[in-house]
């Protein structure tokens, strides 16, 4: 296929869903949501490596789809496919529309994101898979489903400030921003484990890895069921995908850090099967099921940060995982949902009443109530006093009346005259002496 | 000292005397005199001085300036009083109040 | 005259001409109007254009009129008053469609557009401004002309607006006059010149050199809304929204930034001023600026209020870049200077539409607005997200740079700084877009006109959306040439001498 | 105003208060005075007037009078100056309004008569010392102040210009001397010369005409300010 | 053919105007409309007859120097003949439609006088000469200020007279001083004979104070403000732009070239005075609650920065300080016109009910605004050039006070010009009477305001006209 077509193929797999995402474009269509994968399903079906560079994207970027690649494409295709079938609501509401549209860029950043070849590419589309997704959960829902978004939001944002520190620190250091490039330039840097961890952090917040979970449960319990199906293959799945292709996996061994890494996995487990165990809501079991799952991911990045050897054949086994997870999470949700509507009792139990903000919440609830005391308060109110002091300063009396009496008395004749004399005299006086 | 000096300090004496009264003096026409005394102080001064030269012929051109002067001081005078008319007239009184009008 | 040297006095005449037509025209005169201020503003643009494209070819555009012996008011177009004319010529052109349609129906119009045709014009001449006397001159014309703008609806508020206004920039103005002819009797010229003039100075005048950078900082620092020298810019917000846009986007506040670049690169060069140790401090500052805007952009529920807030903490990036010694600083700096201006002139005209089509002033109020007007809430949301630095709009692509210069000059903190600030933009702009198109729109708006079956009139609407579209370009085209980051590139290979 | 009710007098306002003030004052003023004497006193011994100057150039001035010559040659460009200063001072009362009219009881016979002697003579004196300022202590202004003496006797006798003189006539007669000295400037400087360069053989005479148009206007001038307004237009007494 | 032909009739011409305006009043003003044409047409001769020559001096009656009275005429008298005439001109137009058919009757003759005598003065070498021109002017300024009639404007002439009159006094004392000690009155031959010596003290103390009296520096501005701001709006501008700037130039005169090599003292002392004026006339403008009032403390401020310069003792600062002069004359003449049409207009000029008037208005606001910006010292404008030109002869004489004094007035004047200007932006209704302004009041205004603004951009003509004959090139050089 000619380098032309592949590129045109190439871009329209993010590109035609986010020109679908304007609700003028896709005013006519019937099936937006399913044509937008279009680009994707025929991709899937030229079994060759494409490759696309877009110097004047960015700072240079490009698209590529491999063989590893291509799994997750399926996946997402699948995924998507199916979610777009369950989405399928009444067309000429305005909120449908706007679901529509959340859905379709999250559509073009889930799959932009797994054909990136570079950190600037797959960070972008990662962000705007990111907030379509936010949409996703949010729109329409009722009050549980916007705090998840607000939660998801606020760590999507912490997440993507530690990636973006992540990539200053890298392009401290190389120019070329590609995966392959910034593993060998990042490998040997000093900042490294800087690097690492603002990578760890940025993509666990991401992918809800425990214990920095906090969006994963709300999540889970909240979302619609297009929602609640995407949300191990598109959120999660990114972020697990970020990982691998962030983390020079193959070219470090650190021991320590795999160590640390590994036990965090095994906690993660622990945590999922205790937990889901005490919760013993069935609606909650796909969200154990992926704490569990990326404790798992987690505990084997560990090995492969361990040691470079490991690391470098982690790489095709991580896709396969991530693959899989993505499967399996939407199918343990379809099931859960399947069963739900069969007997609702066994999926949701008594709600508990009362469900306090957690302390993440509250925290900077109070830094924000400090904040406005600190920013809006005391500062202007002391420029106003100011402000205040100083009028009051121009107005006392005092000033006004030296002024104005001064000027009278200069005013007087007399005075005036003798001051006359006295300057002429001074005027010689001062002559005379010098 | 030769008299012509004299006659200059005697200028200098009026015109100090002139100046006291102008800034004692509150009625118009009291100033306007006051300023004219002060003047032919001056113009004592001028003249006087010119005749220093002991016996020779005073020299004319302070002579010729004080006549030129004397003019200017007339017709200045002449519009000081007309105007002090004019003040008094509008204003009731011939003096300067000490505070602009408002 | 040949065109090269004439070129800048036409730029110029491109909107003083119109304006100084216009204020002449009777209040009814409406097309003629319109056709003068379009016409300008195309005129401007092409000629920029031309005068781009001229520079490419080895054209040197510059005037010269001598004002003082040794002394010559120079209009000189050089890649860095280039990438600020193209800046203000474009947005010009926008705003002034914005305007007419904005102020369409309203009182004295003809003096408002007089007024913003100068206001340009000064804008203008202050990027071409060879030296630092013109740059003075047009420094202050750009307070005069602008003050009439922001008392424009001459209400109580308006006129105490203003006369802060003018404290603080008349303040500003006459330290900067003072640096300046300091700087004169020291240097015995003003000609602004990659890497500085003052470096052979040296030690011999060092204390006297710190003072006048601090002159003269102080006096752009006013109009860069500096930190403690920002009062005036959150009152000013009472001016009709056109005028809030341009003072934001272009005119005032980047006046100021861009009169700190000069001084910075151009008067001391960053490495003499490096030597100075007065980078550090600028950074500081600029720093604390870039927190405390954000801080207080957090509790504002006036929609303006919290956009002025937001310019303070915004441009405070610009002064960031500049005073950060290295190259990739520098290019933040430079590009953000542009991409600061196209993304809050976006903010502001929605900001505008939001008033003028539903009487909408206070964040409170804007529940659900994103149902009635999509297309200006659209335009928002790409503004607000540039703004977050959210990629891939013009907003990444500043903070991008201004942390790699960071770490690459060993300022690392300051890349904590911008996590900060992102942290505090979303704070302050997510709720918004959130209210905007989550929340259920009430029952009726507190003011709204009808547009038939447009959301608003087109005047208003094609503005943000053009201005939107130019953010998205800006960051995902940024390494396409002609863009601004490869002008800012470009610039700082001269600055730096690379 | 109202505070000026309850102000505190001023202190140049009759009263106790000003007494030391004048004490001060007349302090400063002696000092002043004394001040200036010294200086008087020592100013150099030969004095370095202009005398010798004037003499030598006496010859070629046109007159013998060595003031006469300073005033209308030497230093002939401050007269006509000041000539200007005098119709000045007639144009500044004059725009201050019409002449104050004095319901003066009308003069006794005793006046009446004397001045129908005196105004003819002091006319001829006028015409005198006119003359006589060429060579001897006179000239116009001594002149013109007798003419004026004449004038101020007549008006207060209640007399007043006619209707067909107080017109242009009488401006014309104002400003004949600054206009005539103004003139003869200007032609001298036409025919080559610089301004009031009079030729030797004519200054004489150019003296003399200058002098007997500014006696007049002088005069008249004086008599004028006397009335302290200008004359009103139409026909009285 | 004897030269400075031009000099000569820019002082003969006036004077003749004079008199066809007082003998033909209902022709007043073509005659002195003529005449002021004519007056330009001069002095931009002799402009050009300097540039081509340099410096001239000129006998009158031939007889040269000692004896007879000399005329000079240099880069500094240039320049004041020439904002003279700038002013001059435009007051001629602005006059045509401000006074009635009675008022312009004795308005055209006395202002020929008065534009007589400032040219006569400025090209006068001679320092009894001086004193018959500031007599001149002086009664020809008090009469154009009683023109205006009422109390005040009366009570204002009065005094005006009688402060003038003692000023002179004091200047001719001082004058006979020096004839009697050195036997001239020539500038040129006293500066070549002076020496110090009590009588010389005696002197300079008595001509100083006398011409301060008339420049009305602080604390003896006492007369100015009731005087400028009682008088017919015209005779304000010329009162504040030319007659105070007259004995001024005289001061500054005799200081370049007659007064003995003075201490640091006393140019520390008129600075110090200059400084206060500067900051208590700003003040007081600011206190004022009429408009014409307000202007008039600017003119008792705008006087003090020129004496600013005095310290200095440098070109650069003398050059600043005449170029203040310059454009303070100018500016402030728009000003005031700016203000009579105000007064024209609305029958008052209270500044806290000025909103209705100046909306009204806005050509005259706009030449407030423009020559404001000249008087604040805001580029581009020639109270800028000023301001720099003193700043820098501040900075590099080590004296940077007198620069901070600059500053602070400039921001004192700001805040007066927007107090006034502020109001044009208000929006009330209209008053219930006005009358309307003659288009030519509101355009000369205007354009004065322009010249200005345009001093400001193109310094560096007037400039060098300055430097012919080196006027400060003698002793100020350092």
């Amino acid at each position: 296929m000619n380098t032309t077509l592949s590129a045109i193929l190439l871009l329209s797999v993010p590109g035609y869903p986010l020109l679908l995402a304007f609700p003028a474009l896709r005013s006519r269509s019937p099936w937006p949501c399913h044509i937008a994968l279009l680009p994707a399903v025929i991709l899937l079906a030229v079994p060759a490596a494409f490759s696309v560079d877009l110097p004047w994207l960015l700072f240079g970027s490009g698209l590529a789809v491999g063989e590893r690649s291509r799994w997750l494409l399926a996946m997402a295709v699948v995924l998507w496919g199916a979610a777009a079938t369950l989405l399928r609501a009444p067309a000429n509401q305005p909120e449908s529309n706007h679901l529509t549209t959340f859905f379709l860029l999250t559509l073009a950043g889930s799959l932009g994101a797994i054909l990136a070849t570079d950190l600037v590419g797959f960070f972008t589309f990662s962000t705007l898979m990111g907030y379509g997704f936010y949409g996703l959960l949010v729109n329409g829902g009722e009050m549980a489903a916007q705090r998840a978004g607000r939660i998801y939001l606020a760590l999507l944002i912490l997440a993507d400030l530690a990636l973006f520190e992540a990539l200053l620190i890298v392009a401290a250091v190389t120019d070329d921003l590609s995966f392959g490039a910034v593993h060998q330039a990042v490998a040997p840097s000093a900042s490294l484990n800087l690097y690492l961890s603002m990578v760890l952090v940025g993509f666990a917040l991401k992918a809800g890895i425990w214990p920095l979970h906090f969006w994963l449960l709300p999540a889970f319990r909240s979302a619609r069921p297009a929602a609640a199906l995407l949300l191990g293959g598109v959120p999660i799945a990114t972020g697990l995908l970020g990982a691998v292709h962030w983390l020079p996996l193959g070219e470090i061994s650190s021991p320590g850090l795999g160590l640390a890494l590994q036990w965090l996995g095994v906690g993660a487990m622990l945590h999922a099967i205790v937990a889901g165990r005490i919760q013993g809501q069935l609606k909650m079991l796909p969200a154990y099921a992926a704490i569990f799952a990326t404790g798992l991911f987690i505990t084997a990045l560990g090995a492969g940060l361990a040691d470079s050897a490991a690391g470098s054949r982690y790489g095709d086994l991580a896709h396969l995982f991530i693959v899989s997870l993505g499967f399996g999470l939407a199918v343990l949700t379809v099931g859960i949902g399947w069963l739900a509507a069969r007997s609702p009792d066994a999926v949701a139990p008594a709600k508990r009443a009362g469900d306090p903000a957690p302390w993440f919440e509250r925290w900077p609830g109070a830094v924000v109530r400090w904040g406005a005391q600190m920013g809006s308060d005391t500062l202007p109110r002391l420029r106003a006093s100011w402000l205040a002091t100083a009028g009051r300063l121009w107005q006392t009396r005092a000033w006004q009346s030296a002024l104005d009496g001064g000027e009278r008395s200069l005013q007087r004749w007399a005075f005036a005259i003798t001051l006359l004399l006295l300057l002429g005299v001074a005027v010689a006086f001062i002559g005379a002496l010098s | 000292m030769i008299p012509a000096v004299l006659y200059a300090l005697v200028g200098m004496g009026l015109f100090a005397l002139g100046l006291f009264a102008l800034i004692v003096h509150t009625h118009l026409l009291r100033k306007i005199l006051a300023i004219n005394v002060m003047a032919s102080g001056v113009f004592l001064v001028l003249v006087a001085l010119a005749a220093r030269t002991r016996g020779a012929v005073p020299d004319p051109v302070p002579h010729a300036m004080v006549i030129t002067g004397i003019v200017v001081a007339v017709s200045a005078t002449a519009l000081a009083l007309a105007l002090m008319l004019r003040v008094s007239a509008e204003t009731g009184r011939a003096e300067l109040p000490e505070e602009p009008l408002e | 005259m040949s065109w090269d040297t004439g070129m800048p006095l036409l730029v110029l005449a491109s909107s003083l001409l119109p304006g100084l037509v216009i204020f002449f025209l009777p209040e009814e005169r409406i097309v003629t109007r319109t056709t003068l201020n379009l016409a300008g503003a195309t005129l401007k643009l092409a000629l920029v254009g031309v005068m781009i494209w001229g520079a490419l070819y080895g054209h040197h555009y510059e005037t010269r009129l001598p004002i003082l012996p040794g002394l010559d008011l120079v209009l000189r177009a050089d890649p860095l008053s280039i990438l600020f004319v193209a800046l203000s010529s474009i947005l010009w052109l926008v705003t002034t469609i914005y305007a007419i349609g904005y102020l369409e129906g309203s009182p004295n119009r003809s003096r408002f557009f007089g007024f913003f045709s100068l206001c340009v014009t000064a804008t203008v001449g202050v990027a071409l401004a060879g030296n630092l006397i013109t740059f003075l001159l047009f420094y202050e014309l750009l307070t005069l002309v602008t003050y009439p703008l922001i008392v424009h609806r001459g209400t109580e508020v308006a006129r105490r607006a203003g006369r802060t206004y003018l404290i603080y920039t008349i303040a500003g103005g006459t330290l900067l006059l003072l640096g300046t002819v300091w700087l004169y009797t020291l240097a015995g010229s003003l000609d602004f010149t990659a890497r500085g003039f003052l470096s052979g100075l040296g030690g011999a005048h060092h204390t006297a050199l710190v003072i006048i950078f601090v002159l003269l900082i102080g006096g752009l620092g006013v109009k860069a809304a500096l930190i403690p020298l920002h009062g005036w810019l959150p009152q000013a917000m009472v001016a009709p929204a056109p005028v809030s846009a341009l003072l934001h986007a272009v005119a005032v506040v980047k006046a100021g930034a861009f009169g700190i670049m000069r001084v910075v690169y151009d008067v001391y060069g960053i490495q003499f001023a490096a030597t100075l140790g007065v980078t550090l401090p600028l950074a500081i500052v600029a720093a604390v600026t870039i927190i405390y805007g954000s801080m207080r952009a957090l509790f504002q529920d006036d929609l303006k209020r919290r956009l002025a807030f937001s310019t303070v903490s915004q441009v405070a990036y610009i002064v960031l870049g500049i005073a950060i010694v290295g190259p990739v600083a520098t290019i933040g700096g430079l590009v953000h200077l542009v991409h600061q201006g196209v993304m809050k002139i976006t903010l502001f005209f929605c900001a505008g539409n939001l008033a003028e089509t539903l009487g909408i002033h206070k964040v409170s109020e804007m529940n659900g607005v994103g149902r009635r007007m999509p297309w200006t809430m659209a335009a928002f949301t790409i503004g607000t997200f540039g703004m977050i630095g959210a990629p891939p709009l013009a907003g990444f692509i500043s903070k991008w740079y201004l942390g790699v210069g960071a770490l690459d000059g060993g300022q690392g903190w300051v890349v904590f700084i911008l996590a900060g600030s992102s942290l505090l933009n979303a704070g302050y702009f997510l709720p918004i877009l959130y209210a905007a198109w989550f929340k259920a729109p009430p029952d009726s708006w507190p003011a709204e006109r009808s547009f038939g079956r447009r959301e608003t009139a087109w005047a208003l609407l094609a503005p943000p959306v053009v201005t939107a579209l130019l953010t998205l370009a800006a960051g995902l085209l940024a390494s396409a040439p002609f863009s601004p980051l490869q002008w800012a590139r470009f610039i700082t290979t001269l600055e730096y001498a690379l | 105003m109202k505070k000026k009710s309850n102000k505190p007098k001023s202190i140049t306002e009759n009263g106790e208060r000003e007494a030391p003030f004048r004490l001060l004052l007349a302090v400063l003023l002696s000092a002043l005075a004394a001040g200036l004497g010294y200086a008087v006193l020592s100013l150099p011994s030969p004095p370095p007037g202009l005398s010798s100057h004037v003499a030598a150039n006496l010859e070629t001035s046109g007159v013998s009078n060595p003031v006469t010559a300073v005033l209308l040659n030497f230093r002939g460009y401050d007269t006509l100056l000041e000539l200007g200063v005098l119709l000045l001072a007639l144009l500044g009362v004059w725009s201050l309004g019409v002449a104050p009219e004095h319901h003066e009881p009308p003069p006794g016979p005793v006046l009446d008569m004397l001045t129908r002697l005196l105004a003819p003579l002091l006319i001829l004196v006028a015409g005198y010392l006119l003359w006589v300022g060429a060579h001897a202590p006179g000239g116009a202004f001594q002149a013109g102040s007798v003419l004026a003496a004449a004038g101020v006797l007549l008006l207060l006798t209640g007399w007043r210009p006619g209707a067909g003189f107080s017109g242009l006539p009488l401006r014309i007669t104002l400003a004949a001397g600054l206009g005539v000295f103004v003139v003869v400037g200007v032609v001298l400087m036409l025919l080559g010369g610089r301004l009031l360069e009079y030729p030797p053989s004519f200054a004489g005479a150019l003296i003399l005409l200058i002098e007997a148009a500014a006696t007049l206007s002088i005069g008249t001038t004086l008599a004028a300010l006397f009335l302290g307004g200008r004359p009103e237009a139409g026909p009285r007494r | 053919m004897p030269w400075l032909h031009w000099g000569v009739i820019a002082i003969v011409l006036p004077l003749a105007g004079a008199m066809s305006c007082f003998l033909w009043p209902r022709r007043a003003i073509p005659l002195g409309l003529v005449t002021a044409l004519g007056i330009v047409t001069c002095v931009a001769g002799l402009g050009w007859q300097l540039v081509e020559q340099g410096a001239q001096r000129y006998a009158v009656g031939g007889w040269g120097a000692p004896l007879g009275i000399d005329l000079y005429a240099d880069g500094l008298s240039l320049l004041m003949l020439m904002a003279t005439a700038a002013v001059g001109l435009g007051v001629s137009i602005y006059s045509i439609g401000y006074f009635n058919r009675e008022k312009a009757r004795y308005f055209w003759p006395l202002w020929m006088f008065l534009w007589a005598a400032l040219n006569a003065l400025f090209l006068s070498a001679d320092i009894f000469n001086l004193y018959v021109t500031l007599e001149l002017l002086g009664l020809a300024a008090v009469a154009l200020v009683a023109l205006a009639g009422g109390a005040e404007a009366l009570t204002g002439a009065m005094r005006y007279l009688l402060v003038s009159l003692l000023g002179s006094l004091f200047y001719l004392l001082g004058v006979a001083l020096l004839y009697h000690s050195f036997g001239s009155v020539d500038i040129a031959i006293l500066a070549a004979r002076v020496e110090s010596s009590p009588a010389v003290w005696a002197a300079v103390g008595l001509i100083s104070a006398g011409l301060l009296l008339k420049t009305a520096l602080f604390p003896l501005h006492f007369w100015l403000p009731s005087t400028h701001a009682s008088a017919p709006a015209p005779v304000s501008a010329l009162l504040s732009a030319l007659v105070v700037k007259a004995s001024f130039y005289i001061l500054l005169r005799l200081w370049l070239e007659i007064f003995p090599p003075t201490s640091a003292v006393l140019g520390q002392l008129l600075a110090l005075l200059g400084a206060t004026a500067v900051l208590w006339g700003g003040l007081q403008a600011l206190r004022q609650t009429r408009l014409k009032m307000l202007i008039a403390y600017s003119t008792v401020a705008q006087l003090g920065y020129l004496f600013l310069a005095f310290p200095l003792a440098s070109i650069t600062g003398w050059t600043g300080a005449l170029y203040m002069l310059l454009s303070h004359a100018v500016a402030k003449t728009a000003i005031f016109m700016a203000a009579g049409n105000i007064l024209y207009f609305g029958g008052h000029d209270r500044i806290a009910d000025l909103d209705r008037v100046v909306q009204r208005l806005p050509l005259t606001v706009t030449a407030f605004a423009l020559a404001g910006a000249s008087i604040m010292g805001l580029p581009p404008s020639g109270g800028f050039i000023a301001k720099w030109l003193l700043l820098e002869a501040a900075i590099r004489s080590g004296q940077w006070w007198w620069g901070g004094i600059l500053i602070l007035g400039g921001l004192l004047s700001a805040a007066w010009v927007f107090k006034v200007v502020g109001y044009a932006f208000t929006r009330s209704r209209a008053p219930h009477e006005s009358r309307a302004v003659p288009v030519g009041m509101e355009w000369s205004a205007l354009a004065m305001s322009m010249v200005a603004i345009l001093l400001g951009l193109f310094a560096s003509w007037p400039l060098a006209l300055m430097e012919i004959g080196l006027p400060f090139g003698g002793k100020g050089a350092e």
